[in-house]
């Protein structure tokens, strides 16, 4: 399993980049229809992602003057590349080559990168409506980080061991762990349609108040890559919550042809990560964009509190599980 | 954060009006604003002075692109009223149609465009869908879906055969049903709550102190509308009543407009059911004879005042337009203090500003010399139609 | 005809005036009004008072005060050839239009403003004022709010005497348009 | 609640948009589109140009044997309007007493030069 072939082989074109980028236009493409068709409108055909994509590196790149130029171009790279990684520790097809004991937690850290890009970008295009946005870009990830955290781990506590494969194999002996943390799973929902700054959250780019946030100064191929590190991003979080909650590629029996277990895996964690998008559009469709105080309120008081109560449950039921 | 200077301005997204915000804010609270109109003028008042009473209409529907039709009527009523015509039933009826569809369409749009400001973008879809019905009534009934051009001095232009009284009848009860749909969804849709409940709250002395009209001032419990105070065209014989709110917020303001919508379509139903027969229109005499009058109307977004003077001849002396966008300013420059810059797009979005309204006063030239062509500022930010770049006299 | 509809709608004693002398009937503003200047009922509901341009301000606190009116529809304005004319409408809950109209010479055209006590008079004296060229002292920011920065001082575009100067410069982009136009 | 009901519904009904270029929106009878003139009808009054609220009609010159209330009479002059400054108001349509002038059921059309003319 460890020859350098197999693993630049997984890296960059299967569960890797490739995939990753294909993948990621499909689930836009996906969320966007989905999103039309609930607004009874036709909806953009399915390649419109990646004309997006390509007319937006061929724009000519602006620079808003005082501005240092290599930073802007710096940061939205280092997005790209952090929330790229994190996706190779995601398993895809039964359990991911890479893991290792403390896969998830770096999978977290590797998460908020976009977020500090977008923090950093406000306030380096010296641009009044960047710097709000910026501004907001941090305070909202204060708010939902928390609970994200502690929603994602309490099934590293239950299953015991920090690596998502480690869960995914726990999980194949016994049942998902939605079932065990319902809370959890709604609380890791939200605060991902939080991270991922989609309608309901979607405070930092809010375009009818301060133009585009954090992403105004930003043309051409940069605005390109920011947008690609939030689709990824997409793939990355919905694989994330797939593979913790919801069983990940497994699946329960063994079937002869051992290649025959990796496709349906794979087929197994498809149907997973279209059902979180669903999800996550009709939460998008059927929400008007709250304000940043509002955000402060419910984030803390309901979100926050609720993340606390599912881990202490979840402590519970590991107490209780131990001594039967 | 210390005082920080915030322009939402003509290029903005929000606002795709022509007006420019000056917002002085601490932090996220506004302190101050200052306020700065007319970016697109194209000199109505000026050139209505040099137009005779058949070519002066279709320049003063010019005026709004949403409420077009006001502003034709208001005028068309006035001369009547100072020409003494006695307008056949029949035409009042047609216009009292085409004035109400007109106030469905543009509550239907501002619902949808309130929606758009908080970011709720599937009301946005939904409302400009069920507009399209009313903007096909008004294709089929006048030609155009915008510019209807059914006034004439004395009357209608074209009537209204049973085939288009019917195909609009056919569609009321699918408007009826939507718009019931639309009362529950505000009513329980938690983020719009969230969103419009207690933003920009102005009580009824503050909006009678501010001067706010229409369904602004009646959000906030102010019981003035001219349908009923000053009745005109088929209003006096139809039976509605005057939607009052007394929140005051932007959340008053929507219910107020949803109500409207309701009454608008009772009216319209009402008047297609028993429009009286008989002929659309009088022959006007050319010149009108010389006399004055306020002629108010009820337009969609408040109280609109033509003040009119002829001097005998086939040409007005002196139309003084005042719009209800206009009254409104003084009311929404009130409320916007001490709210949070992400309101700002709602509470201005509330009062519905029709900015080709309030801006029509000046002058372009184009005295047929060639070489020296003068061209309005108005390019600067002008997205709207109708302020093309030079206009004849 | 439309009138007459109207005056039987709220016949004047219908609807409740809510001040303290109970109904307000054209009969009691022409009264109270009497001594601003001569009134008469110019149309169904609509009572004309010609007055002075220094009275208006206290014509305005008495009808505020003593007849209701609460709310000025518009101030309207007209170039007489050698005056301008300045209507402020006020109505209140009685329904009855209450114009006051003042007569201002056209060399020395200022009067003093009501923005004080009618806080939306502010914008439509400033606009006035940027298309007449009518001064109203005491308007805190007599700005031009309709016309755009660049438009050349002292030119009032609805005068009636007013012609657009042929190589005088209003602003915006100078467009060299070629012969053919 | 009310806006998930809907949202399901639409969700698995047609979608109300069209595809433009392909499916076109059916235009009513009583459209105001390009202006258009009938040769034959016209008597040359003038009175279309006359009341052309924008002033685009102008009369050219065009004799020709009119037949008008069972008189023939012979015309001197016929509208030219300049198609791309119609405002497309439907007044000279409302005022002709011929009926020659009138307006189509078809978009107006673009182009790009102004002094396009429909005789």
């Amino acid at each position: 399993m460890t020859d350098p072939v197999f693993i630049l082989l997984y890296i960059v074109l299967f569960p890797g980049f490739i995939f990753l980028f294909v993948y990621a236009l499909f689930l836009s493409f996906l969320d966007r229809k989905i999103v039309a068709r609930m607004q009874n409108r036709v909806g953009p055909p399915f390649y419109q992602p990646f004309a997006d994509l390509v007319k937006m590196l061929a724009k000519e790149v602006i620079d808003p003057d005082g501005v240092d130029r290599g930073l802007f171009d710096a940061i939205p790279l280092v997005a790209l590349a952090a929330v790229m990684t994190a996706f190779l520790y995601v398993p895809v097809t039964g359990y991911s080559p890479l893991a290792f004991p403390g896969d998830l937690v770096v999978v977290l850290y590797l998460m908020i990168i976009p977020t500090f890009a977008l923090f950093l970008l406000g306030w380096l295009s010296r641009n009044i409506f960047s710097a709000i946005g910026g501004i907001r870009a941090a305070t909202q990830m204060f708010i939902y980080e928390v609970p994200f955290f502690l929603a994602l781990l309490a099934p590293a506590i239950m299953a015991g061991t920090w690596s998502i494969s480690g869960i995914v194999v726990w999980q194949q002996h016994n049942t998902w762990l939605v079932f065990f943390q319902p809370i959890g799973f709604v609380v890791a929902l939200i605060c991902l349609q939080a991270k991922l700054e989609r309608t309901p959250f979607d405070i930092p780019e809010a375009e009818t108040e301060i133009v585009a946030g954090p992403l105004t100064e930003l043309t051409g191929r940069r605005l390109a890559i920011i947008h690609l590190t939030t689709e990824i991003s997409l793939v990355v979080g919905s694989a994330l919550i797939a593979a913790l909650f919801l069983g990940g590629p497994m699946i329960p029996w063994t079937l002869s042809p051992s290649w025959l277990n990796e496709v349906v895996g794979f087929c197994v964690f498809l149907v997973k990560t279209l059902a979180v998008l669903l999800v996550l559009s009709s939460i998008k469709v059927a929400t008007g964009r709250i304000r940043i105080d509002q955000l402060n309120d419910i984030g803390w008081k309901y979100i926050a509190s609720a993340a606390l109560v599912q881990v202490g449950m979840v402590l519970v039921i590991n107490y209780l599980w131990v001594t039967l | 954060m210390p005082e920080v200077v915030i322009p939402i301005g003509p290029q903005h997204p929000a606002l795709k009006e022509p007006v420019n915000f000056r917002i002085i804010a601490d932090g996220e609270k506004i302190v101050r604003l200052e306020l700065e109109l007319s970016y697109t003028h194209r000199g109505i008042e000026k050139a209505a002075e040099q137009r005779n009473f058949i070519r002066v209409l279709p320049l003063l529907e010019r005026v709004c692109g949403i409420c077009s039709h006001s502003h034709a009527t208001v005028f068309a009523k006035g001369i009547e009223e100072i020409m003494q015509l006695e307008v056949p039933p029949r035409a009042q009826y047609i216009r009292t149609i085409i004035a109400e569809l007109e106030r469905m369409h543009s509550h239907l749009l501002w619902l949808g465009v309130a929606a758009h400001e908080i970011g709720f973008n599937t009301l946005f879809m939904w409302t400009w869908r069920d507009r399209e019905a009313v903007q096909d009534t008004l294709e089929e009934m006048s030609g155009n879906r915008v510019h209807y051009n059914m006034n004439e001095i004395g009357g209608v232009r074209c009537d209204l055969n049973p085939a288009q009284v019917n195909a609009a009848l056919s569609r009321v009860p699918v408007l009826e049903e939507r718009i019931k749909k639309y009362v529950d969804m505000v009513n329980d849709e938690e983020t719009l709550l969230l969103r419009f409940r207690g933003v920009g709250r102005m009580s009824k002395e503050e909006a009678l102190k501010y001067g706010a009209v229409g369904p602004t001032a009646r959000a906030s419990g102010v019981d003035y509308d001219v349908r009923r105070d000053d009745p005109y065209l088929a209003y006096a014989e139809v039976p509605w009543d005057v939607v009052t709110d007394t929140e005051g917020d932007v959340y008053g303001r929507t219910r107020v407009r949803i109500g409207e919508l309701r009454e608008s379509v009772q009216i319209v139903r009402y008047c297609l059911e028993n429009i009286p027969a008989g002929p659309i229109r009088v022959d006007a005499p050319k010149n009108a004879p010389k006399g004055e009058i306020l002629s108010r109307y009820e337009a969609p977004r408040g109280e609109l005042a033509h003040y009119i003077r002829t001097n005998g001849t086939d040409k007005v002396e002196r139309v003084d337009i005042r719009t209800p966008t206009l009254a409104n300013w003084t009311s929404v420059a009130m409320c916007l203090v001490n709210q949070n810059i992400a309101d700002i797009p709602v509470i201005v979005a509330a009062i519905d500003p029709c900015l080709s309204c309030t801006s029509r006063l000046t002058v372009t030239n184009r005295e047929n010399r060639p070489g020296v062509a003068v061209v309005r500022a108005a390019r600067r930010g002008s997205s709207l139609p109708g302020s093309e770049d030079e206009e004849k006299l | 005809m439309a009138a007459e509809k109207a005056s039987a709608a709220y016949g004047c004693e219908g609807l409740p005036g809510d001040t303290m002398t109970g109904p307000v009937t054209i009969d009691i503003i022409k009264e109270r009004m009497k001594e601003f200047g001569l009134t008469e009922q110019v149309h169904a509901n609509r009572v004309l008072v010609k007055t002075v341009p220094g009275k208006v301000h206290d014509a305005i606190g008495t009808l505020q005060t003593m007849l209701g009116c609460n709310r000025l529809i518009t101030i309207s304005t007209l170039d007489n050839g050698e005056t301008f004319e300045l209507l402020y409408h006020v109505i209140g809950p009685h329904r009855i239009i209450i114009t006051l109209e003042i007569d201002l010479p056209r060399s020395q055209p200022t009067t003093p403003t009501v923005s004080d006590i009618l806080p939306p008079a502010g914008i439509y004296e400033r606009q006035i004022h940027d298309l007449f060229g009518i001064i109203f002292e005491g308007n805190p920011n007599l700005k031009k709010i309709i016309l755009n920065e660049d438009w050349p001082e002292h030119e009032y575009p609805l005068r009636k005497d007013w012609k657009p100067g042929p190589d005088t410069f209003y602003g915006g982009i100078k467009v060299e348009r070629s012969e053919g136009n | 609640m009310s806006v998930l009901s809907e949202m399901i519904k639409n969700l698995l009904s047609r979608p109300v948009t069209i595809l433009y270029p392909r499916e076109k929106v059916p235009i009513p009878v009583t459209f105001r589109g390009r202006v258009a003139i009938t040769d034959e009808k016209c008597i040359g009054c003038s009175k279309c140009s006359l009341v052309c609220p924008a002033q685009v009609i102008t009369m050219i010159d065009g004799p020709r044997e009119v037949e008008f209330k069972e008189k023939s009479l012979k015309r001197k002059k016929r509208p030219q309007v300049k198609l791309y400054q119609c405002i497309r108001c439907g007044i000279c349509e409302r005022h002709c007493p011929t009926g020659a002038i009138h307006l189509e059921q078809v978009h107006g059309g673009t182009g790009t030069d102004r002094e396009v003319v429909v005789t």
